[in-house]
């Protein structure tokens, strides 16, 4: 049955080049069953191979599939061959199960955009291309989806190419990831000289025979992979391009910039955890930046007006949660809260995409309200989706996965208490900010009349993604709650489980109680000053200090202004000033120095003869005089 | 016979070979250019003659000879040359001939 | 006796396009594409047959070998030989004269028998320097492509195409002489060393000069390939000689003539003279990171298209000169696989650019914008063909310069850094085209017919190869393999005698390559 | 026998000066005359009378009797000697004589390197030349007459007189 594995990724590339090919040549309703239908052929295949895996898992629970051999150079030989194990198995089951709903839902709302075809063919490519990244063996095939998820990212984020700034957005991303992949390229080459091999499995088991615990090697090694996962993920020195990603279609924004593509990141970090493993000091970097993004993050959040940017910036903040889990070591939770994180942030993208469609394009949250009574099943999956992100307990599946790493934060031994504090600073800002989304967007008066209601295939994939963002929690309960840790184990295989400090049943329940309090009384303030009385807001940024830490949180801690000083223009700069090649001035100027001296040469022939008489006799004194005097 | 000091020969030559080079840069008159022309020549003769009487050899006078030809011939041709120079700009003036220049 | 045909069929293909040119339009093209044809079935017919051998007998380097005497008193023979090498870059010769001639077929209308003569004879003189293995014969080559190419920029070039042509050819030519007095004194120092005056490359191989004697003349070999590869300082006529040619032109210039440089380098520069070419290799790796980044810089400051097309192959060249002087075996074969790539990925955006220019007669991009809805097409092709040149993995380009950046890591980490940040250069240059041209909104409302059957047929054919060689470069690898291991060899045993075993990283890798092995056995 | 040579020396180069400076052509080329014959005399001197009398056929009769008919067909008349008068400012004279006078000390200069030659001289007669002219050197006085020939022929093509008149409407027309 594992022999099917190449099938994954082959339908949608498949698809992908029959509707660059055919796309415009066949009617709508066949573009969108051949796009929606490749992701979930691929869907179907993944969970009957991950059915198999379950019950009969292949020997050494991994599955390795060589199609051909790539290239082979010395002992350079990656190959296209596919490895399937605990890990690339959830990965590959979130993005064709998520991917496939994604496409039906798109399938509608795209239903009235003329670059259908073209839509649903990068959209099919993406897949594709995420797919071989999960599964590569090797790192080249890895870098090879890795691009190939950039490249399609850039062409999403651009598909309404009409207007500019969309160009500009996708430019920024595809100019900002790249800065990330060449760390990742030079990282690549690090292990590749120093293991002699470029197959992940072989450098993961080489790794620890070769170096010791923080030596140079993997440090360097390491840092230069969590370079490119950084770029990838959008998360901290690298992450202005996501909110700017949002000039996108929003499926695109729900499938790439939420569920898949920028938890590419995560996936590299836990696939080599071999070698950041080796490497502590690198680990808490991670743990550091992903709580240092979640922070960052959640205030921008609350300041944005936007519907889709405030979701951008809780992807940044929650992929920050996940880093956090890496840091700490407990790899597995970082993948749980990825799982969840994928379920209810599609869902909200996806219900946000509703909202917009149904208020005839309208993204600001300001300007929409009072839509709960017409929108009743887009209301409820959204609240679904918005407790599942803030964590409300016990219900929705946001709360297992993040509480499970702020545990892990405060009892990992890389971990510590002041992880956990952030952390949970960071789980009441997302409380405030998915609540305050939900109470200018549902409730207050209605600003903007509806235009036309969402259809069906959109509503169903909502109330599916619903039902799975509140189900998915239950595959991994805390100790506290039954201690049914299925998912844990069934990564056990891959990720190592962290080494934890012993603590009581009773300071975990504390910290979790902690945290909930902490929820709560972030919904109440969200409660207390968008629907109570909304101008406590104004007065609160209407004192100078205040209104300064509005504006420096709207613009994302001044990220953007920085990058746009310290890269952007400079280069531009540098690029006007040579415009015409200076190299090139130089050989004008030999040509200009010839004719210079023609001109000058030219006026010594005056044509008399006693002119020529004189000149000959001087040259005959000067070679005599020189015969003389040598 | 008669011990002359054969430096003296070469210096009345090169002094006459130097007079005849002013006469050619000097005179824009082409008749006068050929005359300093034959002056030259004549003294270049002269040295030939010097040196063939020092060392005693009869190549300096068959030397002579062969520029008494050349000047011979010389003569003839610049000649003709000046009178279609005055037929066709009516002076002698060597400046006019320029139209060879750059 | 195939050799002699390869080099044939162009010129007395060339000499009848120009007496059919008499009778009409049609005549001459079809000549030139039967005989590009042949050329190019008589390649595959080669490669076919001995891709089998190529892998068993590496010691005997030439797959076929022809050789008469030509001039015997200076030691001068007509000696033609093929090996993985130059086949390779025959094929490619072979595939883009034959494009270049389908591509302007509409284009050229003015004396075509001509221009078939000269385009033909281009090809002749290319296929000539790859096969040609006695040294004048090699020049001889050298110089022969020359002259037609001077005719067809400035006969067949756009607005002022005078000034490129003539630039372009004093450029070739200056640097060309130079390299003539490095042949000669090569020459001349084997004659009096071993007694024997010949040109022959292989008995020239060997002879040992002395260190600054051969420091000369190998910089005389190098700035004569360095111009035509074109590394940074002496670049300058490239642009202008790709803007003003003819589609035709600047397929083969930009897809061939550059090759003869880089081809030049490995078969000549670093053989023959393996000491110079060691010492020299710093600095000529720090001229190709530096022509990666300046013409990667110069390429997005430009509003001409085809310029900036120009300045991305100054730019890719760049890692071609960084993989021959990193001198392994990684970066070697990386450079040959940039080599075919970028001639495919370039010659298709030149006949973009030109397909451009012939419907809106224009190439300033700042009145192009938004073409995408006018020509859809048109905009997959260009924009495949830029996420080629970006170096997309999938894509022949990408397999070239990761082989090249993996090589030149084993040498020295700090170039290959900065070259890697050139990759980032060349995402901002080759989204700029796409944005420039197909995506924005229209400054000037351009209606143009899409690209017909006879275009789309070429850029397909293009886009297959490039596919082909991302996807399974394998018969590319191994049919370069022997050729590039028997270099390699001859420079080893010389860089092992005279260097003292000093620790370079190359060593270490000796190390862990043995742990490899050690790990790969108990598997 | 010095003191002839002394005497006929300061006279040819009295008389070369005088030829430089006149503004008649007709007087210039009389003290031209003047210097070959003292010219001449030191052939003598020095013991080469064969040249002596050659010099005096050739040189003094033949060529300058060339020039006089050469001279008299121009009719060159007053108006003639006063153009050269313009023609000939004073300042003129610094230039060459500048150039010449250099000229002059750097080959008196390389002449009295070596210690004075004393020239001890004995006849040699036109035997020994005609000998000498017809033994060794019989290619140079065949090379000698072919050029005089050519400058004979050539002489008859320059001095045609070809109307420059007529042949200038030709070639304006």
């Amino acid at each position: 049955m594992y022999d099917l594995l190449w099938l994954i990724p082959f339908f949608p590339f498949l698809s992908a080049i029959l509707l660059v090919v055919l796309g415009s040549r066949m009617p709508r309703a066949v573009n969108g069953a051949i796009g929606a239908g490749s992701i979930g052929l691929s869907a179907i295949i993944t969970i009957i191979i991950g059915i198999n895996f379950l019950t009969s898992p292949p020997e050494g629970h991994s599955y390795t599939q060589v199609l051909w051999s790539w290239i082979d150079v010395g002992n350079f030989t990656p190959a296209i061959s596919f490895h399937l194990d605990a890990l690339s198995l959830v990965m590959i089951f979130v993005i064709t199960f998520v991917g496939f709903l994604i496409h039906l839902y798109s399938t509608e709302y795209m239903i009235k955009d003329e670059g259908y075809a073209r839509f649903f063919a990068y959209m099919n490519l993406f897949v594709g291309a995420m797919l071989v990244l999960v599964l590569g063996d090797n790192l080249v095939l890895l870098l090879l989806g890795w691009e190939g998820v950039g490249l399609c990212s850039y062409l999403l984020i651009g598909f309404w190419y009409k207007k500019p700034e969309n160009g500009y957005a996708a430019r920024k991303a595809f100019v900002v990831t790249r800065v990330g992949d060449i760390a990742m390229l030079i990282g690549i080459f690090l292990l590749f000289m120093h293991t002699g091999t470029i197959h992940i499995q072989q450098i993961l088991d080489m790794a620890p025979r070769i170096w010791v615990e923080g030596a140079t090697i993997p440090v360097a090694a390491s840092l230069l992979l969590l370079g490119g996962a950084l770029g990838k993920s959008a998360q901290v020195p690298l992450q202005v391009w996501l909110p700017d990603a949002m000039a996108g279609p929003t499926p695109t924004s729900a499938l790439i910039h939420a569920a898949t593509m920028v938890t590419a990141g995560v996936y590299l970090i836990a696939r080599t955890h071999v070698i950041f493993e080796l490497a502590p000091a690198v680990m808490t970097i991670v743990a550091v930046i992903g709580l240092v993004t979640a922070l960052i993050a959640g205030f921008t959040a609350l300041t944005q007006t936007d519907i889709k940017r405030v979701l951008a910036y809780s992807t940044i903040s929650q992929i920050g949660y996940m880093f956090l889990a890496l840091g700490v070591g407990a790899f597995a939770a970082g993948m749980f809260h990825f799982m969840t994180h994928a379920f209810f942030k599609a869902l909200l993208f996806l219900g946000a995409g509703a909202i917009i469609h149904a208020l005839h394009e309208e993204q600001n949250m300001f300007r929409m309200g009072g839509i709960r009574k017409d929108m009743p099943v887009t209301f409820w999956t959204f609240l679904i989706g918005c407790a599942s992100l803030a964590a409300i307990p016990l219900v929705t599946s946001g709360f297992y996965s993040k509480e499970l790493i702020l545990w892990k934060s405060f009892s990992s031994q890389l971990g510590s208490v002041w992880f956990y504090i952030f952390g949970a600073l960071g789980a009441f800002i997302t409380a405030v900010y998915t609540f305050r989304m939900v109470f200018l967007v549902f409730y207050g008066e209605k600003k903007t009349e509806i235009s036309h209601l969402p259809g069906t295939r959109i509503l169903l994939t909502l109330v599916v993604l619903a039902f799975f963002s509140t189900v998915a929690g239950f595959i991994e309960l805390p100790h506290t709650m039954g201690d049914f840790t299925l998912f844990s184990n069934f990564m056990a295989s891959v990720l190592p489980s962290v080494p934890v400090l012993e603590y009581s049943l009773g300071t975990e329940f504390l910290l979790q109680l902690i945290a909930t309090l902490l929820v709560a009384v972030g919904i109440y303030i969200a409660y207390v000053l968008y629907v109570k009385n909304p101008e406590a807001v104004n007065n609160l940024t209407a004192s100078p200090a205040g209104q300064g830490v509005y504006t420096f949180w709207s613009i994302g801690w001044g990220f953007d202004w920085l990058y746009d000083k310290v890269f952007v223009q400079p280069v531009i700069f540098i690029s006007r000033i040579n415009k015409q090649d200076f190299i090139d001035s130089i050989y004008h100027g030999i040509a200009f120095a010839t004719e210079v001296l023609h001109r000058l040469f030219t006026k010594t022939q005056t044509g008399k003869v006693r002119w020529y008489a004189m000149v000959l006799v001087a040259g005959a004194i000067i070679v005599i005089t020189l015969a003389v005097l040598l | 016979m008669t011990s002359v000091a054969m430096e003296y020969g070469i210096v009345l030559a090169a002094l006459l070979f130097s007079l005849g080079l002013i006469g050619i840069m000097l005179r824009r008159n082409l008749i006068f250019v050929l005359l300093s022309l034959e002056i030259m020549l004549n003294a270049a003769g002269l040295a030939f003659i010097v040196a063939g009487a020092r060392w005693a050899s009869t190549d300096g006078q068959i030397m002579f000879i062969f520029i008494l030809a050349v000047a011979a011939a010389e003569v003839a041709v610049g000649l003709a040359l000046i009178l279609q120079h005055y037929r066709r700009y009516n002076t002698l003036d060597a400046d006019l001939a320029s139209k060879m220049r750059g | 006796m195939t050799l002699l045909w390869l080099l044939l069929l162009p010129i007395v293909g060339g000499l009848l396009a120009w007496v059919s040119g008499k009778t009409g339009t049609q005549l001459p093209r079809w000549i030139s594409v039967l005989a590009l044809a042949l050329v190019f079935g008589l390649t595959l017919q080669v490669w076919f047959q001995y891709y089998s051998e190529i892998d068993i007998f590496t010691e005997q380097a030439w797959l076929i070998e022809f050789e008469r005497d030509w001039i015997p008193q200076l030691g001068i023979s007509f000696y033609l030989a093929l090996d993985g090498l130059s086949l390779l870059l025959i094929a490619l010769t072979a595939f883009l004269g034959l494009i270049s001639v389908v591509v302007s077929w509409k284009e050229i209308q003015y004396r075509v028998g001509f221009f078939h003569f000269n385009l033909l004879w281009i090809l002749a003189g290319i296929i000539g320097v790859f096969i040609a293995l006695d040294l004048f014969l090699f020049f001889f080559f050298w110089e022969m492509m020359l002259i037609p190419m001077y005719f067809l920029i400035i006969i067949w070039g756009h607005e002022d195409k005078r000034y490129a042509a003539i630039k372009f050819f004093l450029f070739t030519q200056a640097s060309g002489l130079m390299m003539l007095v490095a042949i000669l004194a090569l020459y001349f120092v084997h004659g009096n060393a071993t007694g024997v005056y010949t040109f022959n490359y292989n008995d020239l191989l060997g002879t040992d000069i002395s260190a600054s004697v051969a420091m000369w003349i190998m910089l005389g070999f190098f700035i004569a390939f360095g111009v035509k590869l074109p590394a940074v300082p002496v670049h300058t006529w490239l642009p202008d000689a790709h803007t003003q040619a003819p589609t035709a032109g600047s397929v083969v210039l930009a897809g061939l003539l550059l090759k003869t440089g880089a081809y030049g380098l490995i078969r000549f520069v670093v053989p023959l003279f393996p000491e110079a070419a060691t010492q020299f290799a710093f600095i000529a790796m720090i001229l190709g990171v530096v022509s990666i980044l300046y013409g990667a810089k110069l390429a997005f400051a430009q509003t001409d298209f085809k310029r900036l097309v120009a300045y991305t192959s100054v730019s890719h060249m760049g890692f071609v000169l960084l993989g021959i002087f990193a001198w392994n075996d990684l970066a070697l074969q990386g450079a040959v696989v940039v080599i075919i790539a970028h001639g495919l990925s370039t010659g298709a955006l030149f006949i973009l650019a030109g397909g451009i220019q012939e419907r809106i007669h224009t190439r300033d991009m700042d009145r192009m914008g938004g073409m995408w809805s006018t020509v859809p097409r048109m905009g997959t092709v260009a924009m495949f063909f830029a996420m080629a040149s970006l170096g997309l993995p999938g894509l022949g380009n990408f397999v070239g310069e990761f082989l090249v950046l993996i090589g030149t890591f084993m040498e020295n980490i700090l170039l290959t850094v900065i070259a890697a940040v050139g990759i980032v250069a060349a995402t901002i240059y080759s989204i700029w085209i796409i944005q420039r041209i197909f995506h924005g909104e229209p400054r000037e409302t351009w209606e143009m017919p899409d690209l017909n059957i006879r275009e789309m047929v070429v850029m397909v054919a293009m886009m297959l190869a490039l596919l082909w060689i991302g996807l399974y470069p394998k018969p590319i690898l191994n049919t370069a393999k022997p050729a590039l291991d028997i270099l390699q060899r001859g420079v080893e045993e010389v860089r092992m005698v005279e260097q003292t075993p000093v620790p370079d990283p190359r060593n270490e890798m000796q190390i862990f390559m043995s742990i490899n092995q050690l790990h790969k056995s108990d598997h | 026998m010095t003191t002839v040579f002394y005497i006929a020396s300061a006279i040819a180069l009295l008389s070369t000066i005088m030829v430089i400076t006149r503004y008649n052509a007709v007087h210039a080329l009389l003290y031209l005359v003047v210097s070959f014959v003292s010219i001449a005399l030191i052939f003598f001197v020095l013991g080469a009378p064969f040249i002596a009398v050659l010099e005096v056929i050739i040189y003094a009769g033949a060529i300058m009797v060339l020039f006089l008919f050469v001279i008299m067909m121009l009719n060159l008349g007053e108006v003639a000697v006063q153009k050269e008068k313009e023609w000939l400012p004073k300042q003129m004279w610094i230039g060459p004589g500048i150039l010449s006078g250099i000229l002059f000390v750097l080959i008196v200069y390389t002449l009295f390197q070596g210690e004075p030659q004393w020239a001890i001289v004995d006849m040699i007669g036109p035997a020994e030349v005609g000998a000498e002219l017809f033994g060794p050197y019989i290619i140079a006085v065949q090379l000698a007459g072919l050029m005089l020939l050519a400058g004979l022929i050539a002489a008859t093509l320059f001095g045609k007189r070809v109307k420059f008149k007529e042949k200038k409407e030709k070639e304006d027309s």
